[in-house]
């Protein structure tokens, strides 16, 4: 046995330290926040959001020199690469959590709950995210999913004492459990085909399967089938309504927004990295993924009367528009290139004017205490500011030039139709017709705003703090600075990933 | 001592004897797993369910065994066996009183649930006995836990990493929603 | 794109080698026009301005609008000197674009600029401004402007009755209490439609179209308290939504069928390139005529063409200003002008030169009967005025759609100045009356109101066409342009559109008969309403009077060529300044003019007037008297089943009153047989005739409008919203609430998705 | 052995599991229906880790091991809350959030 340790002895991995330098401060500023709060107890709670906040803002420094470094970082045998792609994403991972760090400082404070815990736990799903943005191994991906995914679920029960909060906290894991239980069947299948879990080695072994072999094939629908579920793309979607309603309205905006990045990014990563050579099998899918997605995601927002709800139906199709350029990404020439960039602006707009959105969202709940549409009526006449900047989000979302939704449907459509594909012609229809009919229920809930009379003529000012203020300001800014000069988000999400070799 | 240290000298893994004895152990574990499989989802009584389940994940290991993974073996009988079903007793007798014995299940839900259970299992079979057809898991020598551990912390290391903070934010969430205040 | 335009810029002016395509535009020229984006980005400072201050100055902001409209007219007043100077003078660089050679239609554009030669003198190069607005994927976008003769029209009007509407406005909102967000919305809608008047590409051109189609649902919406000017604002917005997907889609397959065409570029925007290359024949006729379909859809809407035009009469649940700002210079009139703008397209895409009947010029046709057919209807004046631009618009369009181009321009031009004289009147009398509602409140204003009756009545004239006030002219120009008259000197049109010629022909006669009844109901017979209305300020009025004066001579711009009685040297000025003799423009025919048409048409119009005034003035007149009370029509009218009993009444009643008129005009002057003949013809003939045409014309019109208008129209609209509410109402259902469904959801989707793609691939 | 007894055996597992899951209303029982589905891919995972001869299925198969740890701490704290709630952990009586 002494001679099998010796030449098994073991070889200290090379750790490139800059590379994971985000990763690490975010784990300092976790474990900081989980010590302050053993240490101070109930004293540190007035400044956990702060130091969160902070510790987001910090991880992005290291960001930044890596930027500046430019070079793409392969580490621990190509299971973790730090690339434009991954540095772009975790950019707008870290924003986004910052701003619901902003959304939720109040709300958080106000109802009482657990509120370190709340920060720490939000960190670590940030940190599940960040570490998804580089994972390129299939048991990263899965750990970074389930690190993201966990304290989720917690936080969406956050509402103890809410039986609604409860429900969702329970309906979001049980489906995120089974999604993730379906995914890791598709990847053990893949193991099984590749003999590795790495995505660059399952690359070559998919490719010299030939796209025939039906265990490559269930593996692949598997597999994007767990992440369709992440995104909440139909018919995957189920949860998503439920979900976003009980959950605290902070935690709604990070599932809407932060989760379902994360989630695009495992489906970008697997998808063209593991599986480029079996475009025929999920370009299908991921059309028909899309068109679900954006014709039941509008039908059924049609009818909502919360307006939670109704954002989460608007999420549904929104994905359907951020999937579908993957549906013409599989046949060389660039598209996989195209369609990665298009779907990273999306995203990044995206985030922008939902988290906006919500922004609002949070503000006028807390006054009328109801998140029904009814509520929402007149919301003009006492708060002419807030309705200006929901109106720029919902019509933002809906698409309309020159705010930023309009260049991230822009781009959708521009790889649609430059993929020289019926299908690709056809799905960009259905995205035309279905950006019609969107644009009924944004515009149905602005003009309740503006039109509507105030329930019970109640038009007292809506309570305001500085943190939702400069939420609602960032955001607001982003939508409108991405729309009237687009080149501000196209020249960062122009990206590739270093293992395609663009 | 392992099943499949007990094997040895005969012709390593290959040789016609040690084939019947695996192909028997196997199939004695399976039929085994299968039927308590069966009998845990089905039982009326929430313990038995978990003894059933006991059952299932002893022979998951015995097969872990057999496949000669035996540090993934030694790991389903101390974490399955040893921790996460008694998580499960203390979860069946905190809720205790809810439902009694009985899980009333009507019959419609049940045949939506097989029917779902059969579909699953029809394409999944479909398409392993289409793609792997008659290859044979003919391993040279069992993996080594030393093999393992050094990939774990050379490979696998962030993902290592990763969990110890999932391990620590899922316990910390869970003691928060499950405590009383 | 311009990256290309400059490479290519630097091959000279004579070089018209193979795979080289003159775009008619060049880089240079007068200060003005280089610098055209000053005149939209004044108002749009001022939407900004107004918004942050307007609450904290004296006048509620209204000051700053008018001030920034103030300066972009002149500014804009200084460009169309500019750019009458440009036009026969300049003598600067043209820019060329390099082209992919095709076999077939290589050689076609070179030849472009002979067409043009007669009457028009020399090319009139466009200047075209840009700058890099951003780059994605290697495409370049850029912002820029492109100002030629129809550019520097349009920043005139719009900017000009900009201004008069904003004066206006200072009196027709006073006191209301979004008074500041008025104008802000004001400035912002007059700021969008100059930059799409002025836009350089597509792109820039849609955004513009967008921003028109926000603001004016800010606008409509404006009094949002009453429900059914929200409804109107949302429905506006939602059918020109349909519009505007398909000016996306056209302008995406311009966009990809021009690159094809441009060497080292997979797309362009700009329409001047776009144009050229339609024009030379280096565009597929498929995609053009494809394009050209998508693009005509969105004229539809934002046009209001016939059938997604019920949005337009809703519409006039906004503030009377807004209506004339609408239908006179921005929103509306923005369809017709991207036509305008995007010529070279429709030319080649719907063989506009040549064939006898197109998509266009058909509904356009088809446009003018029903909104004139529809106007007769109304009893909201305002009503009669938005089915009145409706018809007019169809006018427009189908003088495009024949290829009529300058006189479609033309009427552009002398419609905005009545049609906005009109909106701004009939708003004077709601502000006196406080009601639209002609039946019931109005009537017998022309003593209360003697300026707005004047220029009511000085814009109907024009809008009926007769001479010599504006419309006669621009109407004239159209008609001839149909090429279908060919009697003595008729011509040389692009094709011989008999067909439309008729239409036109008949709403002439229609325009003048609702226009009459609109008078009558508004300013003759007794005051029906309540209270004393009296004249509106001179915040009203002065402008009423700048556009009634601008009605009566804005027609005398463009006097026919061989007009024997104007001046040589002003004979078709318009024309010369205004259509582009450049590569981006098609080779279009000019009509010769007809004094015969000329005549035609004036009596075909003196009719309808007749026919009108025989009913109200005469008849109605006559039975208000008998009644005792100023009625609105006929007690028996066409209108009313009337029964039995009272026929003989009524028979009588008439009897009674062309008795009398036979007395005093006809009997008393002729005496005899001849007279009593011509009594029975005009009691036996024309009275029935009257009366017969009177009903037929009423009644097919209400039949249009409760049963095509409001019922399949507006009922297609709705039940295609109920319908995919209806889905949304099932598919909802899927979301049981039970996790367990939800779970099983999840694996049969993925089973069986794995499944058929295990089948299949 | 035939790779192919391992696997299927796995897919039975994951089919019970499956049943299991839409079929019990119990929610302790749904989570160890959820064991079941996990133990099948770790099956799967070891099978194909002995036929392809190397260490990474084995690897997966801990780390899911190790997971599927917490995951169970935290769906259980979930049937707590629910059950301190509302007395029940019926799954099937939670439904108030629909539509």
């Amino acid at each position: 046995m002494a001679v099998d340790l010796l030449t098994l002895a073991f070889q200290r991995p090379h750790i490139d330290w800059h590379g994971i330098a985000p990763e690490l401060v975010l784990l300092g500023v976790g474990a900081l926040i989980t010590l302050v709060d053993i240490v101070f107890l109930e004293k540190a709670r007035p400044i956990t959001a702060a130091l969160a906040g902070l510790g987001l803002l910090a991880t992005a420094v290291p960001l930044l020199t890596l930027a500046a470094d430019g070079t793409d970082r392969v580490m621990f045998d190509g299971a973790y690469v730090v690339d434009e792609f991954s540095l772009v994403m975790k950019a707008i991972f870290l924003l986004s959590a910052y701003v619901v760090v902003l959304l939720s400082t109040n709300y958080v404070a106000e109802g009482d709950y657990w509120e370190n815990e709340y920060y720490g736990l939000l960190l670590a799903s940030v940190m599940g995210m960040v570490m998804m943005a580089s994972a390129r191994d299939l048991v990263s991906i899965f750990v970074a999913l389930e690190l993201l995914s966990i304290p989720a679920y917690l936080m969406v029960a956050w509402r103890k004492r809410d039986l609604r909060s409860n429900e969702a906290g329970l309906k979001y894991y049980l489906m995120g459990v089974f999604a993730s239980a379906v995914m890791l069947y598709g990847m053990s299948l893949l193991y099984g085909v590749s003999g590795s879990t790495m995505l660059d080695d399952i690359g070559t072994a998919v490719a010299a399967a030939g796209s025939s072999v039906p265990v490559v094939t269930m593996a692949i629908v598997f597999i994007v089938a767990g992440f369709a579920f992440k995104v909440s793309a139909v018919p995957f979607h189920t949860w998503a309504p439920d979900v976003y309603e009980g959950a605290p309205t902070p935690v709604t905006a990070f599932l809407a927004v932060a989760s379902k990045a994360a989630g695009f990014v495992a489906l970008l990563v697997l998808v063209l990295v593991a599986f480029p050579s079996a475009s025929d099998v999920w370009e299908p899918l991921v059309w028909i993924l899309a068109a679900a997605s954006m014709t039941v995601g509008n039908m059924v927002a049609l009818r909502q009367t919360n307006v939670v709800r109704l954002m989460a139906y608007s999420g549904i199709a929104q994905t359907g528009f951020m999937i579908a350029p993957l549906a013409v990404a599989g046949h060389g020439g660039g598209s996989a290139d195209q369609a990665l960039s298009a779907v990273v602006t999306y995203l990044a707009i995206y985030a922008a004017m939902n988290l906006g959105a919500f922004a609002v969202i949070i503000v006028l709940a807390r006054k009328t205490g109801s998140a029904e549409t009814t509520s929402f009526a007149g919301a003009f006449h006492y708060a002419p500011g807030l309705t200006v900047a929901m109106t720029i989000f919902l019509f933002s979302l809906a698409g309309i030039p020159p705010l930023g939704g309009w260049f991230a449907k822009f781009e959708v459509f521009r790889v649609l139709a430059t993929a020289g594909e019926p299908w690709g012609y056809v799905l960009a229809a259905v995205g035309a017709v279905n950006s019609v009919i969107a644009l009924y229920y944004y515009a149905a809930l602005a003009r309740r705003m503006w039109a509507d009379d105030a329930p019970d003529g109640d038009h007292a000012p809506v309570p305001m703090t500085p943190s939702l203020a400069s939420a609602l300001g960032i955001c607001g800014i982003v939508t409108l600075a991405f729309g009237v000069a687009p080149q501000l988000v196209a020249r960062f999400t122009d990206v590739t990933l270093a293992a395609l070799g663009g | 001592m392992t099943a499949l240290a007990a094997l040895e000298g005969m012709d390593r893994l290959t040789s016609g004897e040690a084939l019947v004895a695996q192909n028997v152990a196997f199939a004695i574990m399976a039929i085994t797993m299968v039927v308590a499989a069966l009998r845990m989802v089905t039982t009326r009584n929430v313990v038995h369910a978990a003894l059933y389940l006991v059952v299932v994940l002893a022979g998951v290991a015995g097969q872990f065994l057999l496949l000669g993974a035996e540090f993934v073996g030694v790991t389903q009988v101390m974490v399955y066996i040893g921790a996460i079903v008694v998580l499960f007793l203390f979860g069946i007798m905190l809720t205790k009183g809810s439902f009694g014995e009985d899980d009333g299940v009507s019959s419609e839900k049940r045949l939506m649930a097989g029917l779902v259970g059969l579909l699953v299992f029809g394409v999944m079979a479909a398409a392993l006995v289409d793609s792997f057809e008659d290859a044979e898991v003919a391993r040279e020598a069992p993996s080594t836990t030393a093999e393992v551990s050094d990939s774990i912390f050379s490979t696998y290391i962030v993902p290592f990493e990763a969990v110890s903070v999932l391990l620590l934010a899922a316990l910390i969430g869970a003691i928060v929603v499950a405590r009383k205040d | 794109m311009s990256a290309l335009l400059t490479l290519a810029a630097s091959a000279s002016t004579a070089a018209h080698g193979a795979g080289d395509l003159a775009l008619g535009i060049t880089e240079g020229g007068n200060w003005f026009l280089r610098n055209v984006w000053l005149i939209p980005l004044l108002p749009a400072l001022s939407f900004v301005a107004i918004l942050f201050f307007g609450k904290r100055m004296p006048r509620g902001g209204s000051e700053i609008g008018i001030a920034a409209v103030g300066i972009a007219f002149v500014l804009a007043l200084l460009t169309g000197a500019a750019w009458i100077d440009h036009r026969d003078n300049f003598h600067g660089e043209e820019v060329h674009a390099a082209v992919v050679v095709d076999e077939a239609h290589g050689a076609h554009g070179d030849d472009h600029g002979d067409d043009h030669g007669e009457g028009h003198g020399h090319a009139s190069l466009a200047v075209h401004q840009t700058v890099t607005w951003f780059q994605t994927n290697g495409v370049e976008f850029t912002v820029g402007t492109l100002v030629d003769g129809p550019a520097v029209m349009m920043l005139l009007v719009v900017t000009l009755v900009s201004l008069l509407v904003h004066v206006y406005s200072t009196d027709y909102v006073a006191g209301d209490r979004r008074y500041t967000h008025f104008f802000a919305f004001l400035s912002l809608f007059s700021a969008s439609m100059l930059l799409l008047v002025v836009s350089e590409n597509t792109l820039q051109l849609l955004c513009a179209w967008e921003l028109v189609g926000v603001c004016s649902f800010a606008l409509i919406g404006h009094w949002w308290e009453e429900k059914p000017n929200s409804d109107a604002a949302l429905k506006a917005f939602l059918t020109n939504r349909v519009g505007d997907m398909g000016l996306l889609v056209g302008v995406t397959i311009l966009f990809f069928a021009a690159g094809a065409a441009l060497p080292g570029t997979f797309g362009s925007f700009s329409i001047a390139e776009t144009n050229a290359l339609a024009n030379s024949g280096a565009l597929s006729h498929t995609a053009l005529l494809v394009a050209s379909c998508c693009l005509m859809a969105a004229v539809m809407s934002k046009s209001g063409q016939f059938f997604l035009h019920t949005w337009l009469p809703d519409a006039m649940a906004g503030p009377t200003p807004v209506s004339a700002l609408i239908h006179a210079a921005t929103m509306v009139v923005a369809g017709v002008f991207m036509i305008a703008r995007m010529y070279g397209v429709f030319f080649e895409g719907f063989q506009i030169g040549g064939s006898s009947i197109n998509l266009m010029a058909f509904i356009g046709g088809l446009t003018t009967i029903v909104g004139a057919c529809l106007a007769f209807v109304q009893r909201d004046i305002k009503k009669v005025l938005a089915y009145s631009t409706i018809s007019q618009l169809g006018y427009m369009v189908m003088a495009l759609g024949v290829g009529a181009w300058t006189a479609a321009m033309f009427h552009l031009f002398t419609h905005a100045f009545f049609k906005a004289c009109l909106f701004l009147g009939s708003g004077s009398v709601s502000h006196a009356v406080h009601s639209f509602d002609m039946k019931s409140d109005m009537g017998g204003l022309r003593k209360d109101m003697p300026h707005t009756y004047r220029t009511f009545m000085i814009g109907t004239i024009a809008l009926a066409g007769l001479p010599p006030l504006a419309g006669f002219w621009s109407k004239d120009e159209i008609l001839v342009g149909t090429g279908g008259w060919g009697l003595m000197g008729g011509t040389d049109a692009n094709g011989a559109y008999t067909l439309m010629l008729g239409m036109g022909m008949l709403t002439a006669a229609l325009t003048a008969a609702y226009m009459t009844r609109c008078v009558y109901l508004t300013f003759f017979g007794e005051f029906r309403g309540h209270g004393h209305p009296h004249e509106s300020g001179p915040r009203i009025t002065v402008p009423l009077w700048i556009l009634a004066f601008l009605a009566v001579f804005a027609g005398f711009l463009n006097m026919p060529k061989g007009f024997q009685l104007a001046p040589k040297g002003l004979q078709e000025r318009f024309g010369h300044f205004v259509e582009p003799v450049a590569g981006y423009f098609p080779a279009i025919h000019h009509a010769r003019p007809s004094w015969s048409l000329a005549i035609v048409s004036t009596i075909v119009v003196l009719c309808g007037v007749g026919a009108a005034a025989w009913y109200y003035f005469v008849k109605v007149e006559a039975a208000s008297k008998a009644a005792g009370t100023s009625l609105t029509e006929l007690p028996n009218g066409p209108t009313t089943r009337w029964p039995l009993a009272r026929m003989g009444h009524t028979l009588l009643a008439n009897r009674y009153y062309l008795d009398h008129l036979y007395n005093g005009v006809v009997a008393d002057g002729t005496k005899g047989p001849v007279a009593r003949l011509a009594n029975r013809i005009n009691q036996d003939v024309i009275d029935r005739t009257v009366d017969l045409t009177g009903e037929t014309a009423v009644k097919a019109g209400t039949i249009v409008y409760e049963k095509i208008d409001q019922l399949v129209v507006d009922g297609a609209v709705n039940a295609s919203g109920r319908g995919s509410s209806g889905a949304g109402e099932e598919l909802r259902k899927i979301n049981s609430g039970k996790v367990q469904s939800y779970a099983a959801i999840l694996f049969a989707a993925a089973t069986v998705l794995a499944g058929v793609l295990i089948v299949i691939v | 052995m035939l790779l192919n007894q391992f696997l299927l055996l796995s897919a039975v597992l994951f089919s019970i599991g499956v049943y299991g899951v839409l079929a019990r209303r119990n929610g302790v029982l749904v989570l160890m229906s959820i064991e079941l589905i996990l133990n099948a891919v770790n099956i799967n995972l070891v099978a194909f880790g002995a036929f392809r001869a190397t260490v990474g299925g084995e690897v997966f198969a801990l780390f899911i091991i190790a997971v599927a740890a917490a995951e169970v701490g935290v769906g259980l704290a979930m049937v707590l809350l629910m059950y301190r709630n509302r007395r029940s952990i019926d799954l099937t009586a939670i439904d108030q959030l629909r539509g």
